[in-house]
């Protein structure tokens, strides 16, 4: 039974009882707690279901590394699955349910995936359910689904808040063990700008569990010292719960900083993701102890020797009244010893080796102890928890020699240096025979963006198991020195550890386990992976170490093989019949235990997901019930509805009004650039088909820009301002991107040539005055003559209009009488207000993207996006006129001299009139005769735009049809989506006032 | 997440204040290039496993175009230089030569 | 006429630091090759300032000179100045490749004040804050926009484009919010 | 080869699986071979084992440089649809969707094709535009599609968000037929099926070096030594720069960083492939409960398999936008591949400058859902030396032309 201990517990506050519950049950347990530790110190020895065959599971470890323990934590908004008993910190209020399982935890009808685990092999479904074929959509994959996965599926939004910060230092040390309050400190000492992380809510790591000493003082006493002058240090930055989550390229380092997962609703961030950079990273974050691989090793009460000594010393929980310890190092004595010193009953300490005569097996005897050498366990045997052992000869094959009795046992397989963050760019390994472990190859470290180290390993995360504090200090100098810091003098503090004899590595218990063993021996708790699994892979010829994970799931789980890795790693070997180091590791990933997707998208969430760019006129237009469309980040008014108007009703009216009395539109998100500059003309002439050098001042020009192969790319109306300045209007998408690619050109091409641009689309409010009574519109704010002699049709002047500064230009998309006209963006909100007003009494609507659309597509006029799409050339369009013939250059033209775009045969623009008046289907296709090569229906062209008209009161479209001009009158046929099509006459694209007479007045 | 540093304001900018635009030291192709030359420039990119020049726009500081010099397979930078010029600066290439022996050189 | 209206009105949130939306103010942006002749008498005869060294802000006042490229000063001054400086500038300028315009209203303009204004800013932007020198002006990013920042006394002065101002202000504010201290 | 069945696997459950043989062979390589396969990743091996199983062709070497499937075909978010705009593109993807539908059997390996439906979401008006202009391409190229509400979307997807705020979903392109596969299945089985017929599969052998004569390719110089061939086709994604300039060519590619994640498995509460170009992220459910989430590409040639973290971020950002579960989940693992991308974004399978040298590359970001197409398609080349209908627009020097076949075009991109 595992129960809280009378006394002890460095961690925890007796003095503050906390309550929380587990599958609804009420349990108590302390400040300072993991919810692991309460668990147990309840005798909650069951907490969950393994992946596949549904095994009861216990708690295995104390930390990170825990493969079984994982509940759903909270509920509804603040539900958080597959939460990590070990690293969750009990708080007063904690709800948790354990996972995997139907109808209960106790009783769980998965489990006959158990009984037929014979028939569920590693891979077993690569080869059934192949016949019949549709059985596996149907029937096999809904079942395999139906059993997977862990915990619930969370369906609220998000209570929690998130947040970042960036953070920059010399040196980071991940890991607040001794080995990295020790380099911490060489660093800090020399002046660097170190921070230190630690992923739990203490300092110290395993040495005051280990009772080391430190400069003749227990290691607790000494931790708190190293912490209390590193926090006085001004160059220091000292975070706990804090995990490095990943190390990236060019020291960028991600840490996962849980801010609130133990006050949760106090309003803080849940978490907050750090984005580092720093110089250099000491890697110390330790090693982890290895299981051992025996039968029944996966029965809840089989534990890391470790993690039951963390539960007696740091939280004075008992895993059990008696517990076999099982070793292959001297390391596991302590945990026997710890016990027996806490009063309870250790039966038997099992040791493979065959001899064990160091320190602690001496200090272990000493208590009375008995101690079995050349030992392993055959089997353990219990279902929902340990019940005994059966222990045998390790050199044999498992034939039992005798039954011990216990309700624990404690495992210790050696130790894994935590190598996760020397790897994740590509720090590489090298073998230790002596320890049976990988540890980083300081020869091969992962370099940084100057090709220097970016990664230094420190301590037992460098394999230093005993002299932590020795190589600390030396990798933490070594470290400074490569920054052209010194810290020559340092020294590491004495370390007082006892003698132990060297391990010997076990990879299987017993040595000759026959298969049924085998069978029975986990490597993997969390997706139950066995060792037969693993040497099953190898016979199949799934050698690669990649391809063993990838077919037997092996360190996929979410503890991602922190404790399976190297004892897959070595029966892998051991079946190929080679060495460790050949198999290789797989490949280490950030990030080390899993982050909140929530943290990694950060503060962006609603209001603030994206940048939402907003007109000066934006909250009018919100006012006003604009329905909106994105352009870019921008919004835009796509129509103004009114109470009763579907969209179309209100695009058809605002579309009429505009045409027959006044309409208001906000351009302000059109970009303007200014270009400016002795070389500005020639510039312009190499940017655009067209040439503007020639443009007078006081004039409008519409212009086209092909990228360099040939296509187009954007488009606007260019006004020449005075004798070297240029404005340049384009599309509102296109606004950076132009202006982007101007500076491209003027930097990296033609660097010799005087030319300046300027971004100003943001400094201008811009306000289309549209319509047969614009000009009354304007004349009533008054303060300019806006006549047709002094604002002729694409010109522009410089004036006021009701007492603003405005710039107006006589341009038109839409074919009526039109004026855009710019103020500055701060007097934006109160020009359009102006408009409004002064257009009252003429009728004036605002009108939105769509009813824009409509009137420039009754004008033939194209619009890029709808027309273009990125393989369009300007001829494709019939704007022949709108490309110079005379210019030897222009970005673009020799793109458009290729073959495939010079062709005779490409389709080109043209408008459409259904013979029923119907509207085209908006992406519908021109079909054509037969069909080609590979069977698809032939086509000869398709729409680009197609609307019902409200002024011609029908549908009209243009698009692109292979020789387009010349088949005027012809009728061909398009697409429907139901699978008929629909007859449409081909006709000149201008489909209101053809001879422009309307815009020109 | 590289960080690059700007030659022009200094910073040791992080790769999201940058943006990348490919190949460097391009020569551009106009009306009257052969069909061969014309696809070279446009699309035949150089794509090495090892020393790459590359162009990177300082978009979200100084807005200026520089070059850089990097490894593609280590991520190692070995310089950045102002991007008018046509060739990478002495040197960057001898810095380039000196960690990378084997490399056969800019061209 | 009416008057210019700051992008927020400005708008302001208490956390535990202050965030406050300031301006209008006139801004210009000075287009010029360092060492073009005219130059630093144009930027005095506009803010009084020096012409600031490479990404250093001059500060003189209500005025201030910033460095924003290598041919590239931003001119902050009272937002009804900024006519005559343009042609003061005009003026100093004569003859000379240059592009001077007016971008007052293209920009928002924030203060972040406070003993940790600084955390704001730490949080959006991917800058060493403690490396920043005396008046130096940042060019960064803010989470997703362009910003340029720069400390004085109590706080930081942040600027964006306006049309992005009120999801800078969301920013900031979030960033501020109290018990989200670094 | 022992079959595969459920009788099978019961009879070796009663031996404890000891009687299993090898998927494959690792044989040593022979002098020389008919042909040989650059590459064994999804598309080499399919090339293959059409080679052997539609040409007679099995005097094959295929050459691995590391451990076979383990590049992009290991590594990809396993999206596999056909609902294409361009011509050439819906046929050859829908040539492979389709034989993905019986490949479980025509390999006699499950590759649990998963045909659960892939939608395209589109959320802003000129996305609507764009997927019903693919929604009727796709009727006339024999692509089932459909464009559908934004109230089918929520049927068919309830953990989604469909009202926004910033980007509500105004419905989307579905393929009830696409789906997902198993991406190291794809690699073994085919592996499996040309191990069987008698090829060589060479792993831990990397190609150094290509040897010419005339004009044509004797063989290619490897880290096991020179093997001879007749006819050579190159297949190696990230790599197609590096061995193209082995052989003395250059190539319309560049190769960047793709990356992928996956959270921590949850119970199924997502039964469709969801892609969101808007706000570019997609995501599936895998069967042992994964979300399994991709995004953008870095911007700058990479062979590191290693992104930028920006890049997750991005996708996180919008997905959890519209997918506001997610925010409590936990990223697992994230890890990236070497994609190669073209001029156009689409892929290469083409005869070269050498006579006797084929190329197939540039499946970039989206050519697991390819690989039985590719590869039919790759071994109609190599055997016949011409191409034949699917793959005859996909040529090399379609750029030189201009005769672009550009996806992107519908608001869409190539996943
Ligand atoms: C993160 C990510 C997500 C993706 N998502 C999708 C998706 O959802 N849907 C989809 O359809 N596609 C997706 N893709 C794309 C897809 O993965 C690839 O297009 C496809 O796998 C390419 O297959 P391949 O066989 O051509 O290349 P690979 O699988 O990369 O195989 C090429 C092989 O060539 C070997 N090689 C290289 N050089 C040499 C040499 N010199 N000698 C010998 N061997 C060599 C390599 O080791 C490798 O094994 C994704 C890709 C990535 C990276
Ligand atoms: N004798 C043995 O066999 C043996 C074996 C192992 C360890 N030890 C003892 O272990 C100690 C070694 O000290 P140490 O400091 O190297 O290791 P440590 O295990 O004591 O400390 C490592 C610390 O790093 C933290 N950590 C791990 N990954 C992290 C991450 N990604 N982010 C943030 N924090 C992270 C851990 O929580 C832990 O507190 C010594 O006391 C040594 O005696 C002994
Ligand atoms: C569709 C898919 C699902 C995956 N699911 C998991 C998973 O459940 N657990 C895991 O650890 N990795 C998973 N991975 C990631 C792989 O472990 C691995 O990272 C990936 O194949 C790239 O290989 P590498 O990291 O070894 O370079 C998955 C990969 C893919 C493509
Ligand atoms: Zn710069």
């Amino acid at each position: 039974m595992s129960t809280r201990l009378k006394s002890g517990g460095r961690l925890i506050d007796r003095s503050a009882s906390l309550e929380f519950t587990f599958n609804g049950k009420r349990l108590k347990g302390y400040a300072g707690d993991t919810l692991a530790a309460a668990l147990l110190a309840n005798d909650q020895m069951l907490v969950g279901r393994s992946f596949k065959y549904h095994r009861p599971r216990g708690i295995v470890a104390s930390g990170a590394e825990e493969p079984n323990a994982l509940v759903n934590l909270g509920s509804g908004a603040r539900l958080e699955p597959n939460q990590r008993a070990t690293t969750t910190e009990v708080f007063d209020g904690l709800q948790a349910t354990s996972q995997n399982h139907w109808p209960s935890l106790e009783h769980d009808v998965g489990v006959l995936n158990n009984y037929a685990a014979r028939f569920l092999p590693a891979g077993f479904y690569y080869k059934t359910f192949i016949h019949p074929r549709a059985a596996w959509k149907h029937v096999f994959e809904p079942i395999i689904r139906q059993s997977a996965g862990l915990g619930r599926a969370p369906k609220d939004r998000d209570a929690d808040r998130y947040e970042q910060a960036y953070g920059f230092a010399d040196l980071l040390v991940a890991g607040g063990g001794i080995a990295g309050l020790q380099a911490a400190l060489v660093a800090a000492r020399a002046g660097a700008r170190v921070w230190i992380v630690e992923q739990t809510a203490v300092w110290g790591g395993r040495a005051p569990v280990d009772g080391d000493v430190i400069d003749g003082m227990p290691a607790a006493t000494w931790v708190d010292a190293a912490v209390t002058e590193l926090a006085s240090l001004p160059n220091v930055t000292l975070r706990v719960r804090t995990m490095a989550a990943g190390v990236y390229d060019h020291g960028y380092v991600l840490l996962d900083e849980k801010v609130a997962d133990h006050t949760p609703g106090d309003g803080r961030p849940k978490h907050r993701l750090w984005r580092m950079r720093v110089g250099r990273i000491i890697n110390a974050t330790g090693a982890i102890e290895r299981p051992l691989s025996f039968a029944g090793n996966d029965i809840p009460g089989v534990m890391l020797a470790s993690a039951v000594r963390d539960y007696v010393v740091n939280w004075a929980v008992s895993p059990g009244d008696r517990t076999v310890v099982v070793t292959n190092n001297d390391d596991g004595y302590r945990t026997a010893i710890t016990l027996k010193e806490a009063g309870m009953d250790v039966p038997c300490v099992i040791d493979a080796r065959v001899r064990a005569d160091g320190a602690l097996p001496a200090r272990a005897r000493g208590l009375g102890i008995r101690v079995e050498t050349g030992r392993g366990i055959a089997k353990v045997k219990g279902g929902k928890r340990v019940e005994g052992i059966e222990m045998c000869l390790q050199a044999g094959e498992g034939a039992a020699s005798s039954f011990i009795a216990c309700d624990a046992v404690a495992m210790s397989g050696g130790w894994s240096p935590v190598v996760h963050l020397w790897s994740h760019c590509g720090g590489k390994l090298t073998w230790d025979d002596a320890h049976a472990f990988f540890r980083p190859d300081a020869t091969r470290p992962p370099i940084t963006h100057d090709g220097s180290a970016m990664v230094y390993a420190a301590g037992a995360a460098n394999g230093a198991l005993h002299e932590a504090l020795a190589d600390a200090t030396h990798r933490a100098k070594i470290a400074l020195q490569s920054l052209g810091m010194t810290a020559e003098t340092a020294t590491a503090p004495a370390h007082d550890l006892p003698e132990e004899s060297p391990m010997e590595a076990v990879w299987i218990m017993p040595q000759g386990a026959p298969i049924a063993l085998k069978a029975k021996m986990w490597l993997d708790y969390q997706n139950d992976v066995k060792v037969s699994d693993v040497q099953l892979a190898a016979r199949e010829g799934y050698e690669s170490v990649e391809h063993t994970k990838r077919y037997t799931t092996l360190g996929m789980a979410t503890d991602q093989g922190k404790l399976s890795n190297i004892n897959g790693l070595a029966v892998l070997a051991g079946s190929l019949n080679t060495e460790i180091p050949l198999v290789g590791t797989t490949t280490f990933r950030p990030p080390y235990t899993p982050v909140t997707l929530g943290a990694l998208a950060g503060e962006a969430r609603g209001e603030i997901f994206q940048p939402l760019r907003k007109t000066p006129m934006h909250d009018w237009h919100e006012k006003n019930g604009a329905y909106f469309e994105p352009v870019g980040y921008w919004r835009r008014p796509y129509c103004f509805p009114r109470a009763g108007e579907t969209h179309e009703q209100a695009v058809h009216r605002e579309v009429l009004n505009t045409r027959s009395n006044v309409g208001l539109l906000d351009a302000s998100t059109l970009g303007k650039i200014i270009v400016k500059g002795p070389d500005a003309g020639r510039f312009l002439d190499m940017l655009y088909t067209g040439v503007m050098s020639t443009l007078p001042i006081g004039k409008c020009r519409y212009g086209l820009m092909c990228n360099e192969q040939g296509f187009l790319s954007d488009d606007g109306v260019v006004a020449r301002i005075d004798e070297d300045t240029w404005l340049c209007h384009t599309t509102s998408g296109g606004a950076d991107r132009i202006h982007g690619w101007m500076e491209d050109w003027l930097q990296c091409e033609w660097w010799d040539w005087q030319v300046f641009t300027a971004n100003v689309t943001e400094q201008y409010a811009q306000v289309a005055v549209v319509g047969p009574k614009a000009r009354k519109v304007l004349e009533k704010l008054g303060g300019m003559d806006v006549s047709k002699e002094a604002v002729p049709f694409m010109g522009w002047a410089d004036g006021t209009l009701g007492g603003f500064p405005v710039r107006v230009y006589r341009i038109s998309f839409s074919g009526e009488l039109s004026y855009e006209i710019a103020v500055p963006a701060s007097h934006g909100a109160a020009f359009w207000a102006a408009c409004v007003a002064a257009g009252a009494e003429f009728g004036a609507m605002p009108y939105g993207t769509e009813g824009l659309h409509v009137m420039r597509a009754e004008k033939g006029f194209i619009m890029i996006g709808d027309e273009t799409d990125g393989t369009v050339i300007p001829q494709d369009l019939g704007l022949d006129w709108a490309i110079s013939k005379k210019k030897a250059d222009f970005l673009g033209k020799r793109g458009q001299e290729r073959s495939f775009l010079a062709s005779a045969d490409r389709w080109k623009l043209v408008g459409f009139e259904t013979l029923d008046g119907s509207v085209i289907a908006d992406g519908a296709y021109i079909i054509d005769a037969g069909v080609n090569a590979n069977n698809q229906r032939k086509v000869q062209g398709r729409v680009t735009s197609t609307y019902h008209s409200p002024t011609l009161g029908r549908g009209i479209a243009m698009g692109l049809l292979r020789h387009g001009p010349v088949r005027m009158g012809e009728v061909v046929e398009f697409t429907k989506l139901d699978g008929s099509t629909v007859k449409a006459k081909v006709v000149n694209a201008v489909f209101y006032d053809k001879d422009g007479e309307k815009q020109n007045v | 997440m590289l960080i690059l540093e700007c030659p022009y304001c200094g910073v040791k900018a992080e790769e999201t204040e940058l943006s990348p635009g490919g190949e460097a030291h391009l020569k551009r192709f106009g009306p009257g290039s052969s069909d061969a030359d014309f696809e070279a420039y446009m699309f035949a990119r150089k794509n090495p496993k090892g020393v790459h020049f590359e162009r990177w726009r300082h978009a979200y500081g100084c807005g200026k175009w520089f070059l850089a010099a990097r490894c593609t397979a280590t991520l190692e930078v070995f310089g950045t230089y102002p991007a008018q010029t046509s060739e990478p600066p002495a040197e960057i290439i001898a810095n380039i030569m000196a960690k990378r022996p084997a490399w056969k050189g800019f061209k | 006429m009416s008057d210019p209206v700051s992008p927020l009105s400005g708008a302001r949130y208490d956390g535990f630091a202050t965030v406050r939306e300031i301006g209008p103010l006139g801004m210009i942006t000075l287009r010029a090759k360092t060492g073009t002749p005219g130059l630093e008498a144009s930027v005095m005869a506009a803010t009084g300032c020096e012409m600031p060294a490479v990404r250093h802000v001059v500060v003189n006042g209500a005025n201030a000179a910033g460095w924003m490229s290598p041919d590239e000063t931003l001119l902050v001054l009272p937002y009804a100045d900024v006519a005559g400086a343009l042609s003061k500038i005009a003026d100093a300028m004569k003859g000379q490749h240059h592009l001077a315009v007016d971008v007052s209203d293209a920009r928002a303009v924030f203060r972040v004040e406070g003993a940790k204004a600084d955390q704001v800013i730490r949080k959006l932007s991917p800058v060493d804050v403690d490396l920043l020198q005396p008046g130096e002006l940042r060019r960064s990013r803010a989470a997703q926009v362009a910003a340029a920042f720069w400390a004085d006394e109590g706080g930081f002065t942040v600027v964006c484009f306006r049309s992005v101002a009120a999801y800078m202000f969301g920013l900031l504010s979030t960033s501020a919010r109290p018990g989200a201290e670094l | 080869m022992k079959r595969y069945s459920v009788f099978a696997i019961a009879r070796e459950a009663l031996n404890f699986h000891q009687g299993w043989e090898r998927a494959w062979k690792s044989p040593a390589p022979k002098a020389s071979y008919d042909a040989i396969i650059v590459g064994a990743g999804g598309h080499g091996l399919a090339t293959a084992h059409y080679l052997g199983k539609n040409h007679g062709i099995r005097n094959v070497a295929i050459i691995e440089k590391g451990w076979l499937g383990g590049g992009n075909t290991g590594r990809n978010t396993t999206i596999i649809r056909s609902n294409y705009l361009q011509d050439s593109s819906a046929a050859i993807y829908e040539k492979a969707r389709s034989l993905y539908e019986t490949l479980s059997q025509d390999l006699n390996y499950n590759v649990m094709f998963s045909p659960r439906g892939v939608m395209m979401l589109a959320q802003t008006h000129h996305e609507v535009r764009g997927y019903l202009r693919t929604a009727h391409a796709n009727s006339l190229q024999g692509v089932q599609t459909e464009f559908i509400s934004p109230q089918r979307v929520k049927e068919l997807c309830p953990i989604m968000n469909i009202d926004g705020p910033r980007y509500p979903v105004l419905g989307a392109l579905w393929q009830p037929r696409g789906g997902t596969g198993r991406h190291d299945a794809v690699a073994w089985g085919y592996a499996r099926a040309c191990s069987d017929m008698g090829m060589d599969i060479i792993q831990q052998c990397e190609v150094t070096g290509v040897r010419s004569e005339n004009g044509k390719v004797t063989g290619v110089e490897t880290t096991k030594g020179f093997i001879g061939t007749k006819k050579l086709g190159i297949v190696v994604a990230g790599h197609s720069g590096q061995v193209a300039d082995m052989a003395g060519f250059r190539l319309p590619v560049e190769s960047m960083a793709l990356q992928a994640l996956v959270s921590e498995p949850i119970k199924p509460c997502m039964d469709v492939v969801v892609m969101a170009n808007t706000v570019h992220g997609y995501m599936s459910q895998s069967d042992k409960g994964e979300m399994v989430i991709g995004g953008g590409t870095d911007g700058f040639n990479n062979y590191t398999q290693r992104g930028s973290f920006q890049h997750v971020e991005e996708t996180l950002r919008a997905l959890i936008e519209t997918f506001p579960m997610l925010s409590r989940l936990k990223m697992l693992r994230q890890w990236g591949g070497i994609v190669d991308m073209t001029g156009d974004r689409s892929p290469i399978i083409s005869k070269t400058p050498l006579g006797n040298c084929f190329i197939n590359c540039g499946w970039g970001t989206g050519g697991f859902k390819a690989i039985p197409g590719s590869g039919w398609a790759m071994a109609d080349l190599m055997a016949k030396g011409e191409p034949g209908p699917l793959a005859a627009e996909f040529d090399m020097w379609r750029f030189r032309e201009g005769r672009f076949i550009d996806e992107s075009v519908a608001a869409g991109v190539a996943h």
